[in-house]
């Protein structure tokens, strides 16, 4: 009888400690079969490496496409990010804006097929990479304010905390998880407490376990950056 | 008359019981087919249902629950009785109960079964249920511990596991007996496996007794916090008519009331479909309806005094939803329940009708609709005449669809008890073995001690 | 990061009673709204619909009390037997009060409703398994659940009009509940703007639809805690305090000259609107 | 950045503007239906399509706000709408208006519905049979032109809704070249007779009326809050007028037979005797006199006979009412007393306008809260009023076989014309019959050939308000997003291809509306206060704006309310066959029923009743108990010429001897969300006319109410309580005397 008492407060205390590990321990992960994230296949297989990626320095001319791209800030083409909550795909007119005085890769078939469309006054379909489902809000313009603005982080830096290392991708690809759980990592630890600014925070959240409330050094309101109730994130 | 008599050979005890797992009367395959019929209507239901929204049971704003809540206390409440006789009973050594223990205990894990699939048919979003359970998860939240629901559903699930492990436990010597017994087959591989090596050793006797103590012990609260629990969903919420202390003792004897009612039916319907005359005696049955009274006059007593609380209160409110449930629409249901549930079992209080096996089977069901119609009731009313009179309404009448949902848990509960039956010793053999010897040790003290007089 | 949060705050558990000893800063939204003004013309619920994304049911569905009008017009008669109301009727617009200790709140198994920091009531559909439970608790029963699957139904939402739903509210689907979020979308986008300039968002910067379609401006919205807004201004003219039951105004004999009240206050939901009562001539 | 209340200006930005309005691919607008559904992220499965060219102030999920005029009815309110990824979400007021300062009405909100509604027409139509065929516009233009050449000028009849603004006067020159006089400005419920009665007594047919200066405002039907005249101006003005001129809140006094949302608000409401409200001004007016006011002597003899035993007798208001109504009018000055569509809507309507204009009079009002209202300088675009005389004659003619050729824009009579008129019969008698539509509506239904047109939020357009609110102004129409459908039309397009097969050379300068309208405008930029702007700049802001602001002097009031030729018919006595007066209810949201498929309307509650989807007859309880009827029964209501069916309404707030049925349902075309609910009491309104100004009298059908012994449960808001607070505080009110308003913010 002992035995038996013994062995299930044994096993309860196992499976407790497991439990417990679980809950801390569970993290995000991509699913797909590489850690580049899912591919999608766009009308045009548009070369964000060739684009954004670094210079090769030993090719000043910068003619080998094989060998580096060209170092345009992300912001140049996706203007819309600083400003709008959603980052947008540049109108067509942007891409022409340049490829119409870039004789050398006029005969190139992507850059055909881009023309294609100009000629036809159509847009490009291109394809959602980065898509959210429809219940949740997310601001690029609060981000690029905080990093770029703010903090004077390079701009690909702060893009690619969500959207990868996209200066090496050909075509885009989620790189990232995007998920609930993946937004939670960074705002707790990047976001301790911040003298200024910061929203006090409700009640209820928090107990659900959202992030952590701390008190501030004053002793006085409890505040926290980022994201500190559903609403700011569910829409 | 005796509860059983002292001279049955304990082999035709095992004989006898286990001719219930062969050959049972035509009636019950009647039984299990009009289940399975019955269950089949509320699988057909549940996905016209899922598939099209939950405003095909026809709820509305502001009456949002219906009868799938109310039903679902029900089958919660039936399932008290099995802890009542098995558990309660077995600690104060009531070896009446010997005879009938187990198929109680059966029901209290079926009811639960069943209460559990009316929180899945409740449900706006059932392929979303998993949220609502405290699970480790990359979002890191949990539900919230706030909730009357969220305790509802710890409570009934360790219910539901505690009761399962009880009647395992107390199975586990027939397990054997049905092992050494059968032909080869299926069963017999399922009774070997689950008898676990029992060999009626005497360790084995003393840890299984102290094993059982221990789960009895534990069930007993565990059923009292249960109902209790379910009680608060009302009790915690703000909701004229619902928010009364006295509600958890009510819903908990309102609980034993229907548990034992349905006890009575059950108990008529297994004497005749398996034959079980010589356990499941009239002396016996008896003793239930006694019990089945004095219950019923508890749960009288605490409906008078919800009601006196109420009146002599000064939450008009509450008042006027009391005066709505007398004189307004549910009128007719709420004077049934009080019918049902307070006069009807005047009837048990005549000792000519004690034994009366047509008017106890009759009783019992009214029992069981008046207590069905008291979860309506308390449910029912205070959404048509909560505290907005705005939003009041009378013209809400369940759908087919709920109505459906209702009939088929009496289906599947019936299914799931009546195959249960058929698979497993309905009547404890060893217990019964044991009352047997007891009576049988007591009888021949007696005779001694006579022919000492003499 | 869950189990030790969990742990962490089970001492906080429901400790911040939103109204006590900490107010909100620096928002608290809410809301007034003059009954006297109010002409019950239903501008504000035709508004709510179109900003909102809430279906339109049709007849059979309305019948069995399905609508989901998040803003609804009561009307009132008075209740004295005369033959004719020659005193008119009384109209009220109900939404949700977006209560500081709200019934709906603590009764959710999945805590999709729960409470802002601006002192919002919030409802996250994504989250919502639909119990129902906190419609049940609701003692205004503002809160409207989706019975059936609107964007998939007939004539709900035609291919054409669906263009006009607005992009930055969801539209839900069947099984969740909803409500008035105080135009939450509008707040969000307000307080973005205000904040990628270091300030807080002014009065009378952002409105509620049904405040701005409202003819009679019945309706004030804003930051209860901004001292230069016309909700506080008015609340405070009004003598009627967030986190009373009752108000001090009302314990006096012979009760208050003034016109605020909130209503089912004595249950202690403490709501965040106020209504100001209607008026009626005497010298008629 | 949904700052509601900012802008984004088109100012100082050239560019053909209309490119801008194409629709961004909204599958990537994030509006997938159902947002719940989709509960992970999603890879490459929507698109996402920006724009080929984009101006710097369109940005991805910010709303980008235009001006424009809202088209829900003639009020002429300012919209301002919020367009987002080329699509246009929601409809605000432009707070630049004098007219609705920001504000809207349901109706407007509703605006979107017409826009996007699924059942608009989308190619032009011609009959076949019973069927329509779709053909191409040149074949359409080209079947009129044949048409109009076969026929001379006086047999083509054009009949259109209130027109204003630059269409009418291309509508003006169109009928001129084809040689037609006859154009029909038919609107089914409009302000006839006021207008006539103005006139007399004002000099003019729509002063201004200053409900916000009034300390107490005598309303005799005038339903301001709801449907009359321009509503959302005077919801303003009455919210100002309850603070209160000088503090001293003001007080409403409604007199009318049916409770009207206005009513619905009042201090004092009183049920008068229908078509008496004529007969209690005077006594009102006698009252004054009895207290000391002094009458001029033409009146005094004019009211004589009026004392209060006999009003109180003819009206069913108390005496003891009449002389409180009469002591609050002398104690607060300025007061103002409105004459609206009950006390009009009857064979004697005029007189009884008359009587209550010179009520206005005596109590020295006019001038100060009856004031002369501006005119727009351009004679030939100030609005066309609709009255229902035009419909009469329309009728007369096309019984006559007069016209061959038949125009229809705007107007749906097949569905308004009162039953005993016969129209839909009389219509057939027409040749070639053309409807310029937006939905098949019941008149569309009849036409051979069907022209679609854009919606109002895609069209151009000017619009002049017949009620100006302040100072003149001219609102402008303009598109908010790129056509939903392309083979739509607007309807200044349409004319302007029509005038130019009769004259070419002197439309060829306008490829299309626009450039007219454009120019018609620029040509008078100086009028328009335009004056050193250069044309684009001049343009751009004109569109920024949405309005134009003339200034000018406003008119003078001229003409005097008399007494002379006063005379108003006694009661009339009970009709055993048809006891009961039929009160056909205008109802804010649903009006003539132009807009009863726009779902939100059909589902927004009648403020009343509450009740959606349905028609309903309103009875008094009273009434009701006599007749044995309860609420939910479905009753025949029949009049002499012809007989509807609807459910009943107990209604507290009507004359027991009258019933009340809204009009704008009952559709038998017009749309999914039209057709099939409710009932039209059009169809059995008698041919009665306003003795003076020929208008239809809507009020003076006589009916008789049976049971059917069918019987429906009301599809309503209300619950089972009724209106009843069942003695909780929910809606609570203060008598002013308990009241103190001083510090209120």
């Amino acid at each position: 009888m002992h035995r038996l008492l013994r062995l299930s407060i044994l096993l309860m205390g196992l499976f407790s400690a497991a439990g417990s590990y679980a809950a801390d321990a569970t993290q995000p992960t991509l699913t797909t079969e590489d850690s580049l994230g899912p591919q999608v296949v766009q009308p045009i297989e548009f070369p964000h490496n060739r684009h954004a990626g670094l210079r090769n320095p030993n090719d000043p001319t910068n003619s080998d496409p094989a060998k580096g791209g060209m170092e345009i800030d992300c912001q140049y083409c996706h203007t819309y990010a600083r400003r709008s909550a959603v980052a947008g795909i540049p109108p067509l007119q942007k891409c022409i804006g340049c490829h119409q005085s870039i004789e050398t890769v006029r005969d190139k078939p992507r850059i055909q097929e881009l023309f294609k469309y100009w000629d036809a006054k159509k847009p490009v379909p291109w394809k959602k990479v980065h898509d959210l489902p429809d219940f949740v809000r997310f601001n690029h313009e609060r981000h690029i304010k905080r990093f770029v603005e703010q903090q004077n982080r390079p701009t690909q830096e702060a893009c690619g905390y969500c959207h990868g290392d996209v200066k090496s991708m050909t075509v885009a690809r989620r790189s990232k998880p995007l998920t609930m759980g993946w937004c939670a990592t960074c705002h707790q630890k990047a976001h301790p407490v911040a003298a200024e600014g910061g929203t006090p925070i409700g009640n209820q959240a928090y107990w659900y376990s959202f992030q952590k409330p701390v008190a501030d050094a004053s002793g006085g309101a409890v505040k926290a950056q980022g994201p500190n109730d559903c609403w700011q994130c569910h829409k | 008359m005796k509860d059983i008599r002292e001279d049955i050979a304990w082999a035709k005890i095992n004989r006898d019981i286990l001719g219930s797992l062969e050959n049972p009367r035509k009636l019950y395959w009647v039984i299990v087919t009009c289940a399975l019929a019955a269950f089949g209507v509320g699988v057909g239901c549940e996905i016209y249902q899922y598939r099209t929204g939950m405003g095909v049971a026809n709820l509305n704003n502001p009456q949002v629950w219906g009868l799938y809540i109310a039903t679902f206390i029900f089958w919660i409440g039936m399932s008290h009785s099995g802890t009542l006789l098995s558990a309660i009973l077995h600690l104060m050594h009531a070896d009446w109960r010997k005879p009938i223990y187990r198929f109680a205990e059966a029901m209290t894990t079926f009811s639960l079964m069943t209460a559990g699939l009316f929180v899945m048919v409740h449900i706006g979003r059932l392929w979303q249920f998993y949220y609502s359970l405290p699970y480790p998860n990359e979002r890191g939240i949990w539900p919230n511990f706030q909730s009357p629901l969220l305790w509802d559903a710890m409570a009934i699930f360790t219910y539901l596991s505690s009761s399962v492990l009880f009647l395992y436990v107390g199975m586990i010597p027939d397990l054997a007996i049905c092992r050494d017994h059968l032909h080869e087959g299926w069963r017999k591989k399922l009774y070997t496996l689950l008898a676990l090596g029992w060999e009626g050793s005497d360790r084995q006797w003393r840890n299984f007794r102290v094993t059982y103590l221990t789960i009895a012990c534990f069930l007993i609260p565990l059923a009292v916090s249960v109902h209790s629990i379910v009680a608060s969903d009302f009790a915690m919420s703000q909701q004229p008519g619902w928010h009364v202390t006295s509600f958890p003792p009510y819903f908990v004897a309102g609980a034993l009331y229907s548990g034992c009612a349905a006890i009575i039916t059950l108990f008529i319907i297994l004497r005749y479909v398996f034959r079980f005359e010589e356990y499941m005696t009239k002396s016996i049955l008896k003793k239930t309806v006694r019990l089945t009274f004095a219950i019923s006059m508890v749960w009288t007593y605490l409906n008078a005094v919800e009601f006196a609380g109420v009146w002599y209160s000064h939450d008009e409110a509450s008042k006027a939803v009391l005066i709505e449930k007398a004189t307004g629409i549910y009128a007719p249901f709420w004077w049934s329940m009080i019918f049902c549930g307070s006069v009807m079992p005047l009837v048990l209080a005549f000792k000519r009708f004690q034994t009366n096996i047509p008017v106890l089977f009759a009783v019992s069901l009214l029992l069981n609709l008046g207590m069905w119609l008291e979860r309506w009731m308390i449910v029912a009313p205070t959404f048509s005449h909560g505290y907005y009179p705005w939003t009041w309404e009378n013209d809400q009448w369940p759908s087919l669809i709920q109505w459906g949902m209702v009939f088929a848990s009496f289906g599947w509960f019936t299914l799931l008890f009546m195959v249960f039956c058929k698979v497993f010793p309905s009547v404890s053999m060893y217990e019964v073995k044991e009352m047997v010897y007891h009576r049988s040790l007591h009888l021949k003290k007696g005779e001694t001690a006579e022919q000492g007089a003499h | 990061m869950s189990v030790s949060n969990l742990l962490e705050n089970w001492s906080r558990f429901r400790h911040f009673h939103p109204v006590d000893d900490k107010p909100h800063d620096p928002y608290k939204w809410a809301m007034s709204i003059d009954l006297d003004a109010c002409t019950g013309c239903n501008a504000c619920s035709v508004a709510c619909y179109a900003e909102n994304n809430i279906p339109v049911v049709g007849k059979e569905r309305f019948q069995h009390g399905q609508q989901m009008h998040w803003m609804r017009i009561e009307r009132y008669w008075d209740e004295d037997g005369r033959d004719f109301p020659d005193q008119g009727a009384q109209f009220l617009p109900m939404m949700c009060q977006q209560c500081e200790a709200a019934p709906c709140e603590t009764v959710c198994p999945v805590a999709a409703t729960n409470h802002t920091a601006d002192g919002l009531n919030s409802q996250i559909y994504n989250r919502c398994v639909g119990s129902r439970y906190c419609s049940a608790n609701c003692p205004f029963k503002v809160r409207y659940f989706n019975w059936y699957d609107y964007p998939t139904t007939d004539n709900v939402w035609p291919a054409e009009m669906s263009q006009q739903l607005n992009p930055d509210v969801t539209v839900r689907g069947k099984g969740v509940m909803e409500k008035c979020t105080f135009c939450v979308q509008r707040l969000s986008a307000a307080k973005v703007t205000a904040k990628g300039e270091g300030r807080i968002v002014r009065e009378g910067e952002v409105q509620t639809a049904c405040q701005q379609a409202c003819p009679t401006s019945a309706i004030s919205f804003g930051n209860l805690v901004d001292p230069e807004s016309r909700v506080h201004k008015q609340w405070l003219a009004q003598q009627v305090e967030i986190d009373k039951d009752e108000q001090e105004k009302h314990k006096e004999e012979g009760g208050s000259e003034l016109r605020g009240y909130r209503i089912l206050e004595e249950l202690r939901p403490y709501p965040s609107v106020m209504y100001l009562e209607r008026v009626r001539e005497s010298a008629v | 950045m949904i700052d509601s209340g900012s802008v984004k200006h088109l100012a100082g930005h050239p560019f053909d503007r209309r490119d801008f309005l194409k629709v961004l691919g909204w599958s990537g607008a994030a509006v997938a239906l159902s947002g719940c559904g989709n509960t992970s992220i999603e890879d490459g499965k929507e698109t996402v399509v920006s724009y080929v060219e984009a101006a710097d102030y369109v940005i991805p999920g910010i709303g980008v706000y235009y001006n424009s005029t809202c088209a829900q009815c003639d009020a002429g309110c300012s919209i301002n709408g919020r367009v987002r990824e080329g699509r246009v979400l929601k409809l605000e007021g432009n707070p630049d208006s004098a007219i609705n300062r920001g504000k809207t009405c349901g109706l407007g909100q509703a605006g979107v519905q017409h826009h996007y509604n699924p059942d608009r027409v989308r190619e032009p139509l011609l009959r076949n049979g019973d069927k329509g065929e779709t053909i191409t516009w040149d074949k359409a233009y080209a079947l009129i032109a044949e048409k109009l050449s076969s026929v001379k000028g006086e047999e083509i009849a054009f009949l259109s809704g209130g027109v204003s603004g630059h269409l009418k006067t291309l509508l003006g020159n169109y009928l001129d070249s084809i040689g037609s006089k006859n154009h029909f400005v038919y609107e089914a419920v409009a302000p006839a007779v006021l207008r006539a009665a103005n006139k007399k007594a004002y000099g003019m047919e729509m002063p201004r009326f200053n409900i916000n200066k009034a300390k107490v405002v005598l309303s005799f039907g005038a339903d301001f809050l709801g449907a009359w005249v321009s509503p959302v101006h005077f919801s303003q003005q009455y919210a100002q007028f309850r603070k209160g001129v000088d503090g001293k809140r003001g007080v409403l006094i409604q007199v009318e037979s049916k409770m009207t949302l206005t009513g619905a608000n009042a201090d004092r409401w009183l049920a008068v005797r229908p078509g008496t409200e004529g007969i209690l001004a005077l006594g009102i007016i006698n009252a004054l006199g009895a207290s000391g006011l002094n009458l001029s002597g033409d009146v005094a003899a004019a009211v004589k006979g009026y004392d209060k035993a006999r009003v109180s007798k003819d009206t069913g208001v108390s005496a003891e009412q009449i002389d409180k109504i009469a002591a609050l009018l002398k104690e607060r000055t300025p007061s103002l007393v409105l004459a609206g569509s009950a006390a009009e809507g009857y064979a004697h309507g005029s007189q009884n306008a008359a009587a209550i204009n010179l009520l206005n009079q005596v109590l020295g009002n006019v001038g100060k809260t009856v004031e002369a209202s501006a005119s727009v300088p351009f004679p030939q675009m100030a609005p066309a009023k609709g009255n229902t005389a035009a419909l009469k004659s329309l009728n007369d003619g096309l019984a006559a076989g007069k016209y061959k050729v038949l125009f229809n824009y705007a107007a749906n009579p097949v569905f308004t014309a009162p039953g005993a008129l016969k129209f839909k019969d009389n219509l057939a008698k027409a040749g070639f019959k053309v409807a310029f539509a937006h939905y098949l509506d019941e008149t569309a239904l009849q036409a051979d050939l069907v022209l679609p047109l854009d919606s109002a939020l895609e069209d151009w357009g000017t619009q002049v308000p017949e009620y100006m609110a302040e100072g003149a102004q001219i609102n402008i129409q303009q598109p908010l997003m790129e056509k939903l459908h392309a083979n739509t039309r607007g309807m200044g397009d349409i004319l302007l291809n029509l005038v130019k097969q009769r004259n070419p050379e002197g439309y060829k300068s306008f490829d299309d509306y626009y450039a007219y309208l454009r120019g018609a405008l620029l040509q008078n930029k100086g009028a328009l206060g335009g004056g050193g702007a250069d044309d684009d700049t001049f343009w751009n802001e004109t569109l920024t704006k949405g309005i134009v602001k003339l200034a000018g002097p406003a008119g003078a009031l001229s003409g005097k309310a008399s007494a002379v030729g006063l005379s108003l018919p006694s009661p009339s006595a009970a009709d055993a066959q048809y006891p009961l007066q039929l009160i056909p209810g205008v109802t804010a949201s649903l009006r003539d029923g132009r807009h009863a498929n726009q779902p939100w309307l059909q589902e927004s509650p009648d403020p009343l009743t509450t009740i959606v989807w349905d028609s309903w007859v309103e009875i008094h309880p009273k009434k009701a108990a006599e007749l044995g009827i309860t609420e939910g029964d479905i009753v025949e209501v029949a009049s002499r010429t012809g007989s509807i069916k609807v459910q009943a309404y107990l209604f507290p707030g009507i004359h027991p001897d009258a019933i009340s049925v809204p009009l704008g349902r009952g559709h038998e075309a017009l749309g999914r969300y039209a057709k099939g609910y409710g009932a039209n009491p059009f169809q059995i309104l008698d041919a009665v006319f306003d003795k003076e100004t020929g208008e239809l009298a809507l009020h003076e059908t006589r009916v008789k109410v049976s049971k059917t012994g069918q019987r429906v449960i009301a599809v309503k808001d209300e619950g089972a309580a009724g209106g009843m607070q069942a003695g909780r505080k929910i809606a609570v009110r203060m008598s002013t005397d308990e009241v103190d308003q001083s510090e209120e913010i």
